[in-house]
């Protein structure tokens, strides 16, 4: 899940790696750093995520011998969605998002679907849980089907870390794929901090 | 309305034609089933029963604090594992059965009767009927524990596991279980079993019960343990009222209002 | 043979669609549903009931395939005017849980396509709601019971908004704000919908505006 | 590939169906019957399987009229659709289903209100203002949606349902040439024609 | 020429070389694709996204786009919708994609397959202008898109597409879709809602309309599509393509339009 | 049955006698995948790995089944590779021999190579599960789940990778049967300690407890088993020995119920 602010941006993904009704792995980041700028979160197949994040960082890696300079959240956004689609025919299981700081400062999420379909939004949840994240996401970032239309919300990051972390207790509630840790990338403009807010273990 | 007993098959047919037939291709909702951890086990002077209260539709927790230990009959408990409905049905049956017996009988009811009983049914349907189930009592013979698997087989054990979580229950119980164990220590290990039920299958969770039978007494210990109480919210969501847009309201007044000082409220 | 991805069907449930919610509050309960009558994507009307009235204090939502929503709610409408002759008296929501209960898991073998909901006030005005699977394995609840195409999306919401001892406006802006908010995200429901409260004193029937698309 | 219409206007239904009897790739005929008088004001319309439909129909029809003379009043048109659809829901549990969609019209012979309801073969009983079967549902109805208000008067009506059925002649692969335009108010049912 | 040689995956045996090579591959080269090594891809594919409907492998299918030619050029009008399964993973999808400023694009059908081929149509249609130092034409760019994606024809790509402009030949509207259909037009609809977004322009198009007038009547159409169709919905676009490029008219949400035409008389039948 | 069968996966590993219907087999034909291994032929069953004060403890039983036939008696599922390294291997026992291959050249090349900096733990987890995730993409998996651990430079590592080209770290492992069984003990054992790693006495009195509960409990397991440590002394792979097992209690059990 992500969900950008103003000047800032939230990626956020539980570390449970679970097969089955089997918990694999209580701690197995799905969330990536891929620049100072950029936090990619993967979902789905687990093997898929991690060599899509592998190749993307390659990618990265040649792009920044090329032209000196590390690739911006926008350009990152555009790669993986053709990265994606050059699969089209045997797809990677991966339902990623990407949220960053875009070149004028904003904050900026991308979600995909597998084969490559970008979209940039102001938040976004992938997943197992996101059925049950996103309506909560509307209604308290969205602001949708308020009488006053108009309303505006200006979404602080402290404001924002608190929805994340309720939107995660709430959906581990009642999702059983998600649970034990969620790590939380708080992108800013000088930088990526991450923090890690423990979840029900059952 | 004449009172039919059994089965109802009216909708069978048509569900068959909704499902196969010309241009129909539904698939029949799936039932709630109870992903579950069950244990049973015997101690020295009786038996403790323990289940986990998570019940799952798919990968959604349907019901977060379930209870899956049934009564059967004042000295008999049966725990349930399998489709949620099936469990609580047959066991209800079972335990109005064992009921009309003691009555016929003027006895108390053997567990040996109420797990026959079950066998029985359950044979019947095949394994159709989708519930997996550990029962136990204690009677003039003694305390006893049976499993029952949807089949109708059958196995006395003096200690069980059933449900999604049996095997990481079991390996609590293989690890630790003694013969004769004092009552407490009995609980403990049940509880130990269960929770390791919760945290290592994803089809189990929530609380731990437990209840344990010794002759002439029970007890049921619900919600023995709470390892997964929610954290406070970081938040309270509440709306500012007259928020929601509402088009057309309608209020229909149950009790006369005769009150003056609410008439009063009124206008 | 490896398999990777996980089969899920469409269901009987979803060639309707459909949403129902209820929810307890302090002293009073509100049950909620939306408005659309659909086949599959075809939107054919948005005044459907799916909240049924059994007496003053007890209502069922039943979401579900259209033509066993209709059939259930007459059939159990029958079976409560039933009781009411018999035992002279209104039929307490949690005996009408278990005559629903019994009910759908008489049809075991062939079930009704529909999930019923059931909301209402005890004798005592205590609150109760419950929900049950298509064959009536009954879910007590403390706090709030969702069922049809959008109950993922329910679960998910009513779970962060909802909090113990909300008073009755307070409650419907919760409920109303939860199913809004989550059937927008479900093309099978939607269309409107309608709330109603119900409080020792009162019955507060409200429907919403709503996005019709 | 059938088509049904029915609208409600001020006073009236106005209903039309195709007359075409199609088996396989042949059209056996284009002036075929697809509606039953169940009594002298409401009016019932089918589609769907050729035995089945007709089966179903004047067994419906039958009973209607036999409780008519029983009870020495006609059914109303709510009673009659709600009768059907019990029908239609025993049969769907039966060995045997009947596969047939809807469309009951009918007008109080006292009050003059009229009534239109539609029905699935799965006996979802709906009554609807304007309604349409088969598949010109999806070319009709959100021309009805525009242009229908419930205080039509029959010329309105009869200008919407040649929007609707121009629609279908342009739009659909089956080419509907002739219809059965009927329409049904207080004092019975009779056939009329658009122009 | 358009690669085909992984169409046969017994001589492509070395994938990861094979991969290599692509990611260092010119910007101008032909994108390739890599495919499962099954005896039938194509069946392989239809499984797994027909197994995955509720797993969302694809966003798929729900749509309601049209595009008419009048007096004062092209209207275009999308809804903003992406559905998969039942659940509405998108309201604000755009689908009219800008191929640049003088064509524009639906979408309809995979929304990745459009987005990827219609972006690869705007690279082409760049070369085409910096070969022969002229625009191209409506009908050559749709026939290059129409045979790119014919290329693919039966790999289960998923598009519905209207490629609309305006050249030396006036306004142009074509219809492109998956299987190579290429049609030319002058009006169109597209996708799941598009039957009821007919209904309404049949009855209500006149080819001298003001461009106001038109401009209501796409976005109309759309309204009474997302009433109708579930799979439809969120935010009705319109553009206006005229001599000289395409505009943007309006972006409206469909709950305002509801409660406006809801509130307005009904049109005059008689 | 009607009630979720959570061991699917496991199951997998050891299924034999598979009756297929050549008719399905066939339709099934156009979606498989061209394939050399559909199923394991001889395999071995949990594999059991802790970290522990001084390095990484893992733990195997000496069988490879040919179904439910206990065929070999005497195999070594685990494997040295380097002198910090160790793969153990449940599964297809081919396919580890393959893997042991892999491993032989890999370390050839590293020896050819000498540029004194030896391949570490993590470096030979990586290449392992480029290899599986490669194979799976070919729809040519190599049938195993393997556990790599490793100690080097005072850090212990320990990484799991299956068929999928699925990976994890975590600070206990166990494969199959194991997954399930094992599991919950370990993670229990290591879960109670805060942090506090365990000593070598308790990491070996707790793998030995956990393959006693499998040797009760899985079916394809052996009471012979041998025990490997990664310790900063390097790799040592212990002799075959046995377990105290204990059966009195079943001598109590009578009948099965009526």
């Amino acid at each position: 899940m992500a969900l950008a602010g103003e000047d800032f941006c939230i990626v956020a993904a539980d570390t449970r790696q679970s097969d089955g009704y089997h918990i694999n792995c209580r701690y197995a980041p799905k969330a990536h750093q891929l620049s100072d700028k950029t936090v990619i979160g993967t979902s789905g197949f687990y093997a898929d995520g991690l060599n899509f994040v592998k190749k993307i960082k390659q990618r990265m890696e040649w792009y920044f011998h090329q032209h000196d300079k590390t690739m911006s959240t926008t350009a990152i956004a555009q790669l993986i969605s053709i990265m994606l689609y050059q699969k089209r025919f045997f797809p990677y299981y991966v339902f990623c998002v990407i949220g960053g700081i875009d070149e004028n400062g904003k904050g900026c999420v991308y979600s995909y679907d597998s084969v490559g379909n970008a979209e940039r939004v102001q938040y976004q949840a992938a997943g197992s849980g996101n059925e049950l994240l996103q309506p909560f996401l509307d209604s308290q970032i969205g602001l949708k089907n308020r009488s006053n239309e108009n309303e505006t919300l200006n979404l602080t990051e402290e404001m924002a870390i608190k929805i994340v972390k309720d939107a995660f207790s709430s959906v581990t509630e009642r999702d059983i794929h998600t649970g034990d840790c969620v790590e939380i990338y708080i992108i800013r403009k000088d930088g990526v901090e991450c923090q890690k807010y423990p979840l029900k273990r059952d | 309305m004449a009172a039919k007993t059994g089965f109802n098959f009216d909708n069978y047919q048509r569900n068959l034609f909704m499902e196969y037939g010309k241009g129909n291709n539904m698939k029949l909702p799936k039932a709630t089933k109870t992903g579950t951890t069950i244990v049973g086990l015997m101690f020295k002077d009786g038996i403790v029963l323990g289940a986990d209260t998570r019940a799952t539709e798919g990968p959604i927790v349907a019901d977060k604090n379930c209870e899956k230990i049934h009564y059967i009959a004042p000295n008999m408990y049966c725990c349930g594992a399998g489709t949620a409905a099936d469990t609580e049905m047959t066991t209800a049956l079972i335990s109005s059965n064992i009921e009309l017996h003691c009555l016929n009988t003027g006895r108390e009811a053997r567990v040996v009767t109420a797990m026959t009983m079950l066998k029985q049914l359950l044979f019947k349907y095949q394994g159709h009927i989708g519930a997996a189930l550990i029962l136990g009592g204690v009677d003039c013979t003694g305390p006893h524990l049976y499993t029952i698997y949807p089949h109708g087989s059958t196995d006395k054990l003096p200690y069980v596991t059933m449900g999604s979580g049996s095997l990481a229950a079991m390996a609590v119980f293989e690890a630790k279980y003694k013969k004769d164990l004092e009552r407490q220590e009995a609980i403990d290990l049940v509880a130990e079993a269960i929770q390791a039920g919760i945290f290592n299958d994803m089809g189990s969770g929530s609380n731990v019960d437990v209840c344990v039978l010794t002759k002439g007494k029970v007890d049921y210990l619900r919600n023995y343990i709470k390892p997964n109480v929610r954290k406070e919210k970081e938040q309270v969501y509440k709306f500012n009222i007259g928020v929601t847009p509402v088009i057309k309201e309608s209020i229909r007044n149950l009790v006369d209002v005769v009150d003056v000082n609410e008439m009063e409220i009124d206008q | 043979m490896i398999t990777f991805f996980l089969v899920l069907l469409q269901s009987g449930n979803e060639y309707n669609g459909g949403a129902v919610v209820a929810m307890v509050g302090k002293d009073c309960v509100a049950i909620a549903s939306d408005k659309r009558f659909g086949l599959e994507l075809l939107t054919l009307a948005t005044d459907f009931e799916k909240i049924f009235k059994m007496n003053d204090k007890c209502y069922i939502g039943l979401a579900g395939l259209a033509t066993d929503v209709q059939t259930l709610s007459e059939e159990l409408k029958l079976k409560c005017d039933l009781y009411k002759l018999r035992e002279e008296r209104e039929i307490t929501p949690k005996k009408f849980a278990h005559l629903v209960s019994s009910t759908l898991y008489d049809h075991r073998w062939g079930p009704y396509f529909c999930e019923p909901c059931i909301a209402g006030l005890d004798e005592n005005n205590k609150p109760f709601i419950c929900s049950t699977d298509l064959i009536g394995c009954i879910n007590f609840a403390k706090d709030f019971v969702v069922c049809g195409t959008t109950a993922r999306e329910l679960y998910g919401i009513c779970e962060s908004f909802w909090e113990p001892d909300l008073g009755p406006e307070e409650l419907f802006e919760v409920i109303s704000q939860s199913l809004l908010n989550a059937f927008d995200r479900d093309s099978k429901s939607g269309w409107g919908a309608v709330v109603h409260i119900i409080t020792p004193e009162k019955i507060i029937t409200r429907h919403l505006k709503t996005r019709q698309d | 590939m059938e088509v049904l219409l029915g609208i409600q206007g001020k006073d009236f239904v106005l209903v039309a169906s195709d007359a075409l009897a199609i088996t396989s790739i042949v059209a056996m005929k284009r002036n075929h019957n697809k509606t039953r008088k169940l009594n002298d004001n409401v009016l019932l319309m089918f589609s769907g399987e050729g035995g089945d439909s007709v089966q179903f129909c004047e067994f419906i029809q039958r009973n209607v009229q036999l409780n008519g003379i029983r009870r020495g009043y006609p059914l109303s048109t709510k009673a009659a659709a709600n009768f059907t659809r019990v029908e239609l829901a025993e049969s769907l549990r039966s060995r045997h289903p009947y596969q047939v969609n809807l469309l009951i019209a009918g007008c109080d012979p006292d009050t003059g209100v009229p009534e239109l309801y539609w029905m699935d073969y799965l006996a979802s009983l709906k009554k609807l203002p304007f309604a349409v079967q088969g598949y010109g549902q999806y070319f009709c109805n959100s021309t009805m949606d525009r242009y229908y208000r419930p205080d039509m008067n029959l010329e309105e009506a009869k200008a919407l349902m040649k929007k609707c059925i121009n629609e279908l002649k342009v739009r659909f692969i089956i080419n509907f040439s002739d219809f059965v335009f009927q329409v049904v108010d207080k004092d019975g049912i009779k056939e009329i024609k658009l122009e | 020429m358009i690669n085909l040689d992984f169409l046969n995956p017994a001589e492509n045996n070395n994938v990861l070389e094979q991969e290599e090579a692509n990611e260092y591959m010119e910007n101008l080269s032909v994108p390739t694709f890599e495919i499962p090594l099954v005896h039938n891809p194509v069946e392989f594919l239809k499984h797994q996204t027909h197994a995955a409907e509720q797993c969302r492998l694809s966003i798929v299918h729900g749509t309601t786009t049209l595009a008419f030619k009048f007096k004062h050029g092209v209207i275009v009008c999308v809804d903003s919708r992406a559905t998969s399964g039942t659940y509405i993973a998108s309201q604000t999808v755009k689908k009219v994609i800008e191929i640049n400023p003088y064509l524009l694009g639906t979408m309809a059908g995979g929304a990745a397959d459009c987005s990827y081929w219609e972006r690869e149509l705007g690279r082409r249609c760049r070369l085409y202008e910096l070969r022969n130092k002229e625009r191209i034409s409506v009908a050559a760019a749709s026939k290059l898109l129409c045979n790119m994606v014919y290329a693919y024809k039966g790999m289960g790509l998923s598009m519905g597409t209207m490629v609309c402009g305006w050249d030396k030949k006036g306004p142009g509207l074509y219809y492109v879709d998956n299987d190579g259909t290429r049609l030319e037009g002058d009006l169109f609809s597209v996708g799941s809602g598009s039957t009821f977004a007919y209904g309404i322009l049949d009855s209500g198009f006149k080819y001298d309309m003001t461009p106001e007038e038109a401009y209501d009547l796409g976005r109309r159409a759309i309204y009474h599509a997302t009433f109708r169709d579930s799979a439809s919905g969120g935010i009705v676009s319109c553009y206006h393509v005229k001599q000289d490029g395409w505009t943007l008219i309006s972006r409206t949400n469909v709950k305002e339009l509801h409660y406006k035409y809801q509130d307005e008389p009904k049109a005059p039948l008689v | 049955m009607n009630y979720p069968n959570p061991f699917a996966d496991a199951i997998d590993y050891q299924r034999m006698e598979q009756h297929y219907d050549q008719e399905a087999l066939d339709s099934l034909n156009a979606i498989s995948p061209m394939t050399r291994t559909q199923q394991p032929i001889v395999t071995g069953t949990s594999v059991l790995a802790v970290k522990y004060k001084d390095g990484i403890m893992m733990t195997t039983d000496c069988l490879a089944s040919y179904g439910s036939l206990a065929r070999f008696r005497n195999v070594e599922r685990m494997l040295k590779v380097g002198d910090s390294t160790i793969i153990g291997a449940s599964g297809d026992i081919s396919d580890f021999q393959y893997i042991t291959y892999l491993m032989d050249k890999l370390m050839t090349k590293e020896y050819n190579a000498n540029n004194g900096q030896p391949l570490a733990p993590e470096n030979i987890y990586e290449y392992l599960s480029q290899v599986m995730y490669q194979r799976r993409n070919k729809f040519d998996p190599l049938w195993n789940a393997l556990v790599v651990g490793g100690f080097q430079d005072g850090k212990s590592f320990l990484g799991y990778v299956n068929l999928r080209g699925t990976t994890y770290q975590s600070e206990t492992i166990a494969t199959g049967y194991g997954a399930y069984i094992a599991q919950p003990l370990l993670r229990n054992a290591v879960e109670k300690r805060n942090g506090e790693p365990l000593t070598e006495e308790e990491a070996k009195k707790l793998l030995d407890d956990c393959m006693r509960v499998l040797f009760y409990r899985d079916a394809r397991s052996l009471n012979k088993l041998q025990r490997a440590t990664v310790t900063a002394a390097g790799v040592n792979i212990s002799e075959p020995y046995s377990l105290e097992t204990e059966w009195a209690f079943a001598e109590n059990i009578r009948g099965y119920g009526a």
